[in-house]
């Protein structure tokens, strides 16, 4: 990039918008947050399309290969001569998509906010926590040091605290805050042991100059990190799990999702930011990241995250069928689709055609982070309308809120993936990558998408057909600004599948040419229609087939509809076990026991020394006789004994 | 004309510095403890004696260490009596065991 | 730069505190006091770069002695290294604060400021005397205003809880006064005469049975004071039942005398010994993190909450320092600042809302933030910063703890690391619990609508130790820079024993 | 040669000097105002303190009898400067008093007695004035004519010193018949450490620990110290300590010296009972007098442990130790006079709440404590480092982590004293006492002593330059 300082004005402007609104907003920005807010994030759009540009057209390629650039890098925290966090900035081919989407989906959402938020008391603070965690996401992304990384990470997972949290009168979004970020750090934990582990035997915190360490095979690294082992596994593999540990609690992968639900108490474009979008498919992104060292380095670590990535989609998909809660509904899809990119990065190889599965978990991001956005959008537009987050309090919107109507089918149908709609494209990379390497990842994979067909079909028609209407139009479908977010989105949701991501970012940044035949795109896409077909019969109309249907499942359906009683397991450990049988004895024990042994001392003392009081029996003729004692004692002691 | 050897006298006067201290324990009377005392005390004038006389009697340390006890332990026995009868103002006693107050 | 105006600033303070009239010039006294070694410090710093610039490579800057108690060969000897400026930095800026925050005594208010001048003037001596035994003795100045403090301007069982306070810290420099006789008494210079001179004790080597025996009384004693496992009890009550300057001071500056003289004394003068019980000191140390944190989950006062969780953090000072790592001492150092800055923070946001909602019971407040948003933000700064979130300085020290301690190979030492890790998570779980039940949530007494938000001192106080924190999470490299070269000089001697073994 | 009996016993002549006068005074026709008295007499001991420092000279008379050297005239100096402010905060209490002239005298000749005892080179002028110090000490006792504590506390310490002085004596005779001499060089030279000896010498270390009161000798103490007038407890528990602790000192280093082996495990034991037992039974005080007199048995523990080092050092911290020791308890004493003359109060719980009324008073109270307690920046903590350093000397270390343990539990019970003062509530305290000029210059004094004399190290050096063994 011919100047990086443009490039690191990308997050610093998110930043300085923070601090400004953060500190004066309350008093001097009340109003006019909105706008100074999204003003700065559209720069900073432009600027990262901008470097996109530059990087993919002009810098980026050396003999047709896309490279790993660092930007520039400053020492920021030196634990040892070679052995520091650095500041800097580093860009690839996924860094630079990433910048797009966060961006260009962060600067949606803050012209979204404007209307959705208006007349908040709180809008000066909205805007500087969303500006907040676009800087940590940016930085994130940017990030050129595992350590830097972690540390973006930390700042994401606060924002997106402060964010879920905004509503803090309501004690259900005070909980889901916390829920969220405990879950999330307790993930980071795994996190910061597997930085510690790597850093250890790589001995470098760098980003090009680890993956180098460890992924190239003749490196006496890798040969020392593979022979140091613990419970029969290896350094590596205990490193890179632990990292995906932390990936997979960003990415609400089973079973760290348990928070990703709850946060939808936070206001919905947050959702469609970080929680739909961005924030969550960071874990994807490291995967994505250290993606040389698990796969040249370390299949076995590669297979976990395949086999974590394809459960949790079934397992999510399963449990949106039975939502009643809109949000919640797109939040298990959100779940599901990250699911779709994590095993597409677990079947894949390195390099050439093999990096299909690579390639096509990126692509699915990037078309994912705007469909999704759009339904979140959307949903949020509805619940801006009916002020209800219940598929019962809906229905019939479609004549009341046109656009919204229209923009939420094209995401439907773009999820679903049904052709010529993006999600097809990047789906179809996915599960040809999965059939060339895993069967039965691929059949998972097949029910999964038709799943999903189903149910955001049993969304769409629950909102905006089934019944008519029940509320009337007090206000319309929401301002301008509400509006234009949904039809850019739209447009985006039909046409970035058509985007040629494979000629862009691939693993070993070598363009790859993919072959999809129509042949193959068959059958996916007929389940999906037959999915679509199920749903209409069931929810375009309201009738009672639903429910019997849900009877008829009995227990499967009760347990899927109560999410398969995770989070009770959760509650269970930690009341139970973390508090009950650890936190309390501690507290008890040091009550009683260390203060008590303190107490035990003081008393004691006292004790003897009420004991022996007698001796100053205020008889002078004791007084003579305990004088002579001493005296013979003196005597015996010294005389007899002594010697 | 053979003499009488110092050992005996040690043993009397041990045995009189003794027999004061038992008083001493003993008697409850402050007077009489006080006698007990002086018992001691001239346990301790025979010593002087009898070491001055049987080992060094080239110089009279000892002679005069008696004679200067014997002064002293009558101003102690004055000063003690008037301080008893001091006590006996107030308590209408001179029993020990009376002026017990302080203690503890 | 004459360090003995360190001493001599406060001491002026003191004495014009003590004469002057009226609630107001005093406490305004005492502010310009404060400011004054505020600057002080400052120029300390300024003038430290000076000298380094100039290529002095000297362990001790601005070293002066003075015989002091010739026959017994005790010197007044002071001087300074990056190490030292930084615990001087940190007091100034603890010692601005306190006052600022306590601005509205009115009970015996010469008294209290007086004091608080005092406990000052113990810190400073400290931390620049070269000389064991004005190191001691400044260590014990700080003991009696604590006392006093917490017994005069306490809350609830304050008589008890300064009591228990201050005997377990005598007795912590009771362990001390042994450790450091049995230092002099095996000393022996070139003259054949004993010394308490730290630098020269630091030059001759002291026999390792000698070191086994008094590395304990010297390390538990200092220990005592920065509450390692199980001599913390005084941690708690102390700091719950102190007026919130005194708390900021105990836990900011006093805890930190503790693990500076761990460091300074026991560490670096007997280094075999060192070597041989670091398991030892990382067990307590891994114990007092984890059961401190667990044991802070528990609390319902916030006091309480801030102290255990203090004893936790202090927990990570003592793991720096036992694993015995160049990354892991300057993570403890770190630590130290780190954690002043932050728990006098979080003790003054405390006070700020005891002293008007008159409870500190988690269970009676709530969503205070719509009542007084500053003071609940500064909350919930400090609980972030004490979670460790970038940006703030929490993050920066331990993960340099973290780093430094993974470096040493030991498999049970990284089991300790990875517990230490863990903690973090508690942490997370007892620090959003407290904010989320005060600061969030609805309001549980209706009252506490009409609560005002923090006044000027108030404001400024909190915004000198955010300021602190803030400049070291952003450039903790400034801070590293300062503390590496007294570091490295501490490793040398370590370092030299380990290649011995 | 006349002269040189002049210059020699200038001290003693000047006491003497003012005795008579006193007695003058007493017989002649004229009575005079009690306040005049006083001012004149505090006049003449500042006098008195000040000739002290002028024209100092060693050497002996009565062929080794008496001596004086640097150090005995520096310990003289010490006592002058005690009395002297004995004297100030006994103001007062003798305000009133009609005796008072008595008591100058009583006080006076025990003053004599010290400075003979402490400048005797033989053990009949040590026996001399060990009585003339000791006797007058149980009518001062009694000074309080008509309480019937004082009596008793006079009966216990005439009959006991008695008794004690019988132990002693009985020790000297056997000394005197193991060696053949009665002056300390001779006695020195002929000590071999037999079995006679050693029983002799316990006898006379015997009689020493009771002046000093050590644990097991001390059982008078605390009974003494309650029932007598408060400024003659402060001048039992300070300067007549002080005196014998000086001459103890010197017996143990120059006529005792060869069997330093023995004696040093006996000080070992003793001072370790003596810590243990006097803080124990300090914990449970409640009369202020009663309970200083068990700290201070724990104070002479420790004495005894820097005593035991046997060197410069131990002799230097010593005598160091009771300079401040002076100030600090009669700085406390001095309160606690002035309280109970005005007020009638003794108790630790009627001090509750003292400081709201009486301020000054109770930081001078509080300053004493923290001093006797060894608090920096206090003098007590350099006097009890000192102290402890000497005793770790010798490397036995158990014995200075026993000390340093029980540092910690009288801490506690000065402490309390402390918390009665300044935190508990009371809500009738001590009415607000007006503190006449004397006494306060006394407590000025003694602040001044507590807070510089251990930034003055030169005192120190001084003390050691003077000191030898």
């Amino acid at each position: 990039m011919s100047n990086p300082i443009f490039i690191a004005l990308i997050p610093i402007l998110p930043l300085t918008c923070f601090l400004l609104l953060g500190l004066f907003g309350r008093k001097h920005f009340s109003t006019t947050s909105g706008i100074i807010g999204t003003l700065s994030l559209f720069i900073s759009t432009i600027l990262s399309f901008a470097t996109a540009y530059q990087y993919f057209f002009q810098t980026g390629k050396i003999n047709g290969v896309y490279q790993k650039i660092i930007v520039f890098k400053y020492t920021w925290l030196e634990f040892a001569p070679n052995l520091s966090i650095d500041m800097g900035i580093l860009l690839d081919p996924i860094t630079v998509m990433m910048l797009v989407v966060v961006s260009f989906v962060s600067l949606m959402v803050h012209v979204f906010s404007l209307g959705y938020m208006k007349g908040e008391t709180r809008f000066a603070t909205y805007y500087a926590f969303l500006s907040l965690f676009t800087f940590s996401m940016l930085g994130l992304i940017l990030s050129s040091n595992i350590f830097q990384i972690y540390l973006f990470w930390e700042l994401v997972g606060v924002s997106s605290f402060l964010l879920i949290g905004f509503y803090f009168e309501k004690p259900s979004a005070v909980a889901a805050s916390k829920k969220a970020f405990i879950v999330t750090r307790f993930a980071d934990l795994g996190f910061l042991i597997g930085i510690l582990i790597l850093a250890f035997y790589a001995h470098t915190l760098d980003f090009g100059i680890l993956i180098e360490r460890l992924s190239v095979i003749s490196s006496p690294y890798l040969t020392v990190i593979n022979a140091a082992s613990f419970l029969g596994m290896s350094a590596l593999s205990w490193g890179l799990i632990l990292v995906f540990i932390g990936g997979a609690g960003k990415s609400a992968m089973f079973p760290l999702h348990i928070w990703l639900p709850d946060a939808m108490e936070g206001p919905t474009p947050v959702s469609a930011l970080i929680h739909a979008a961005t924030m969550v498919v960071a874990g994807v992104f490291l995967v994505a990241r250290l993606f040389p060292i698990f796969a040249l380095s370390d299949p076995g670590a590669l297979q976990v995250v395949m086999y974590t990535g394809a459960f949790s989609a079934f397992f999510a998909a399963v449990i949106a069928c039975t939502q009643t809660d809109i949000k919640r509904v797109l939040a298990y899809s959100t779940m599901s689709q990250i699911g779709y990119m994590m095993f597409a990065l677990g079947v894949s190889k390195y390099s050439g055609e093999e990096g299909l599965g690579y390639m096509g978990s990126m692509f699915h991001l990037f078309t994912h982070a705007f469909f999704k956005s759009l339904l979140f959008l959307g949903a949020g537009s509805v619940i801006h309308f009916v002020h209800s987050n219940e598929m019962k309090d809906m229905g019939g919107l479609r004549k009341l809120m046109p656009i919204t109507h229209i923009s939420f089918l094209i995401a439907c149908l773009a999820i679903a993936g049904i052709p010529p709609f993006a999600g097809f494209f990047s789906k179809e990379e996915i599960l040809m990558a999965a059939f060339e390497s895993n069967r039965l990842i691929y059949v998972v994979a097949l029910i999964t998408s038709g799943l999903t067909a189903f149910y955001m079909f049993r969304l769409y028609y629950s909102i905006f057909w089934s019944k008519d209407a029940s509320v009337k139009n007090h206000h319309g479908e929401g301002t301008i600004s509400m509006k234009i977010p949904l039809i850019l989105l739209a447009i985006l949701a039909i046409g970035s599948g058509l985007v040629p991501i494979a000629s862009f970012v691939t693993a070993d940044g070598l363009p790859i040419t993919s072959h999809v035949p129509i042949s193959f795109s068959i059958v996916p896409v007929s389940l999906a229609l037959i999915g679509i077909l199920l749903a209409t019969r069931l929810f375009k109309n309201s009738n009672d087939l639903p429910v019997r249907i849900s009877q008829q499942m009995g227990g499967l359906y009760t347990a899927a509809s109560r999410k398969f009683y995770i989070d009770e397991v959760y509650l269970f450990v930690t009341k139970k076990i973390l508090f009950n049988l650890i936190g309390k004895p501690a507290a008890w024990f040091d009550k009683h026991i260390v203060d008590g042994l303190m107490n035990l001392l003081a008393n004691s003392t006292a004790k003897v020394s009420e004991l022996i009081k007698g001796f100053q029996s205020g008889k002078v003729q004791d007084y003579a006789l305990y004088f002579f004692g001493g005296i013979a004692s003196l005597i015996i002691l010294f005389i007899y004994l002594w010697q | 004309m053979n003499e009488v050897p110092l050992t005996h006298i040690l043993f009397l006067s041990t045995a009189l510095f003794f027999i004061g201290a038992y008083g001493l324990f003993t008697r409850r009377n402050m007077i009489t403890m006080l006698m007990a005392i002086e018992l001691m005390l001239n346990s301790v004038n025979i010593n002087f004696v009898a070491f001055n006389k049987y080992l060094y009697a080239d110089k009279l340390d000892g002679i005069f260490f008696s004679i200067f006890i014997i002064t002293i332990a009558a101003a102690e026995a004055a000063v003690a009596i008037a301080i008893i009868i001091n006590l006996y103002r107030s308590h209408h006693s001179i029993d020990v065991e009376d002026a017990t107050e302080l203690k503890y | 730069m004459n360090l003995t105006l360190l001493l001599l600033f406060p001491l002026f303070t003191a004495f014009a505190i003590l004469f002057a009239k009226g609630l107001k010039q005093v406490r305004v006294i005492a502010l310009i006091g404060s400011i004054f070694q505020l600057l002080l410090a400052g120029k300390l710093l300024m003038a430290y770069y000076q000298i380094k610039a100039q290529g002095n490579q000297s362990q001790m800057v601005f070293e002066y002695i003075q015989n002091w108690y010739a026959p017994l060969h005790l010197q007044y000897h002071i001087g300074v290294d990056g190490i030292s400026i930084a615990m001087i930095l940190l007091t100034a800026f603890v010692v601005v604060a306190g006052i600022l925050v306590s601005w509205k005594t009115e009970q015996l208010s010469k008294e209290f400021f007086f004091l608080l001048i005092l406990l000052s003037l113990g810190a400073y001596g400290f931390f620049i005397s070269l000389d064991l035994f004005t190191l001691f003795f400044f260590l014990e100045v700080a003991v009696i205003p604590k006392f006093l403090l917490i017994g005069i301007w306490g809350s609830g069982k304050k008589d008890n809880s300064a009591m228990k306070l201050a005997l377990m810290l005598m007795g912590g420099s009771a362990l001390i006064l042994v450790g450091i006789l049995g230092i002099y008494f095996n000393t022996h210079t070139e003259a054949g005469i004993h010394t308490f001179d730290l630098l020269l004790i630091a030059k001759m080597n002291i026999a390792l049975p000698i070191q086994k025996i008094f590395f304990p009384f010297a390390f538990i004693g200092f220990g005592v004071f920065t509450a390692i496992f199980p001599f913390h009890t005084w941690v708690p009550d102390g700091h719950a039942s102190a007026p919130t300057a005194a708390s900021m001071f105990l836990a900011g500056i006093s805890m930190k005398l503790g693990g500076y003289g761990c460091l300074r004394v026991a560490t670096f003068l007997m280094p075999d010994a060192a070597h041989a019980y670091s398991w030892i000191i990382i067990l307590l140390a891994t114990i007092a993190i984890i059961y401190g944190a667990f044991a802070t989950m528990m609390q319902t006062d916030l006091k309480y909450i801030n102290a255990y969780s203090s004893i936790s953090h202090c927990g990570f000072v003592l793991l720096g320092i036992g694993m015995l790592t160049k990354t892991s001492i300057m993570g403890a150092v770190m630590q130290m600042v780190s954690h002043g800055l932050m728990t006098a923070l979080f003790f003054a946001a405390i006070g700020m809302i005891y002293s008007r909602t008159h409870t500190r019971m988690v269970a009676q407040l709530g969503g205070l933030l719509k009542a007084m948003p500053f003071i609940s933000s500064v909350f919930v700064i400090a609980g972030l910063c004490s979670l460790g979130l970038p940006g703030f300085s929490g993050f920066a020290a331990e993960m340099t703890v973290f780093m430094g301690s993974w470096q040493n190979p030991d498999k049970w030492f990284r089991l300790a690391t990875i517990l230490a890790c863990a903690s973090i998570v508690v942490t997370a779980v007892y620090i959003l619990r407290a904010a989320g039940q005060t600061i969030m949530g609805p309001m549980v007494n209706k009252e506490h609508e009409l609560l005002t938000d923090a006044s000027w001192n108030e404001k400024f106080a909190a915004i000198l130790l955010i300021v602190g924190i803030v400049v070291v999470g952003i450039a903790p490299f400034w801070l590293i820079d300062l503390i590496q070269p007294g570091t490295e000089i501490i490793m040398s001697k370590l370092g030299a024993v380990a290649l011995v073994k | 040669m006349l002269n040189e009996y002049l210059i020699l016993l200038k001290s003693e002549w000047i006491i003497i000097a003012i005795i008579f006068l006193l007695l003058f005074i007493k017989v002649g026709p004229k009575d005079w105002k009690n306040e005049t008295l006083l001012y004149g007499i505090n006049i003449l001991l500042l006098f008195n303190l000040l000739a002290g420092f002028y024209n100092n000279v060693e050497g002996n008379l009565f062929n080794g009898m008496y001596h004086s050297t640097q150090l005995i005239l520096l310990e003289k100096n010490i006592l002058n400067l005690g009395v002297y402010l004995v004297s100030l905060i006994a103001y007062p209490w003798l305000k009133e008093h009609k005796h008072l002239l008595e008591f100058y005298i009583l006080l006076l000749s025990t003053l004599l007695g010290m400075f003979f005892m402490i400048s005797s080179g033989n053990l009949l002028i040590f026996y001399l004035g060990l009585e003339l110090s000791t006797i007058p000490l149980a009518a001062l006792a009694n000074f309080d004519l008509h309480k019937r504590q004082s009596s008793e506390a006079a009966m216990k310490l005439i009959i006991s010193s008695a008794f004690s002085s019988a132990i002693l004596l009985f020790g000297v005779s056997i000394l005197y018949g193991t060696t053949g001499s009665l002056s300390f060089y001779e006695i020195s030279q002929h000590i071999y450490g037999n079995q006679l000896q050693v029983i002799a010498f316990i006898l006379i270390l015997a009689g020493f620990c009771f002046k000093i009161s050590v644990v097991p000798f001390h059982l008078w103490t605390a009974d003494v110290y309650e029932g007598a007038p408060a400024p003659v407890t402060a001048y039992l528990s300070v300067i007549s300590k002080t005196a014998v602790l000086f001459i103890f000192m010197s017996v143990m280093y120059t006529v005792f010296k060869t069997i330093a082996t023995q004696w040093y495990l006996m000080i070992f034991v003793l001072s370790i009972v003596t810590i243990l037992i006097g803080n124990l039974f300090a914990l449970r005080q409640n009369n202020l007098k009663r309970f200083l007199a068990f700290s201070s048995i724990a104070q002479v523990g420790f004495i005894l442990l820097g005593l035991s080092g046997t060197s410069i050092m131990g002799i230097a911290s010593v005598i160091y130790f009771l300079l401040i020791y002076l100030f600090s308890n009669l700085a406390a004493f001095g309160v606690i006079t002035l309280v109970s003359a005005v007020a009638n109060k003794e108790t630790i719980s009627d001090y509750k709440g003292f400081y709201k009324t009486n301020p000054f008073l109770s930081w001078v109270l509080a300053i004493a404590l923290f001093s006797l307690a060894g608090v920096p920046p206090t003098a007590g903590f350099f006097g009890k480092f000192f102290l402890i350093m000497a005793g770790a000397e010798r490397g036995n270390y158990i014995w200075v982590v026993f000390a340093a343990i029980n540092m910690i539990i009288s801490f506690y019970y000065y402490l309390k004293v402390v918390k009665a003062i300044f935190m508990d509530p009371n809500d009738q305290p001590i009415e607000t006492i007006s503190i006449p000029a004397l006494p306060k210059l006394a407590m000025i004094i003694c602040l001044a002593g507590m807070i510089l004399t251990g930034f003055f190290s030169w005192i120190y050096e001084y003390i050691y330059s003077l000191s030898i063994l």
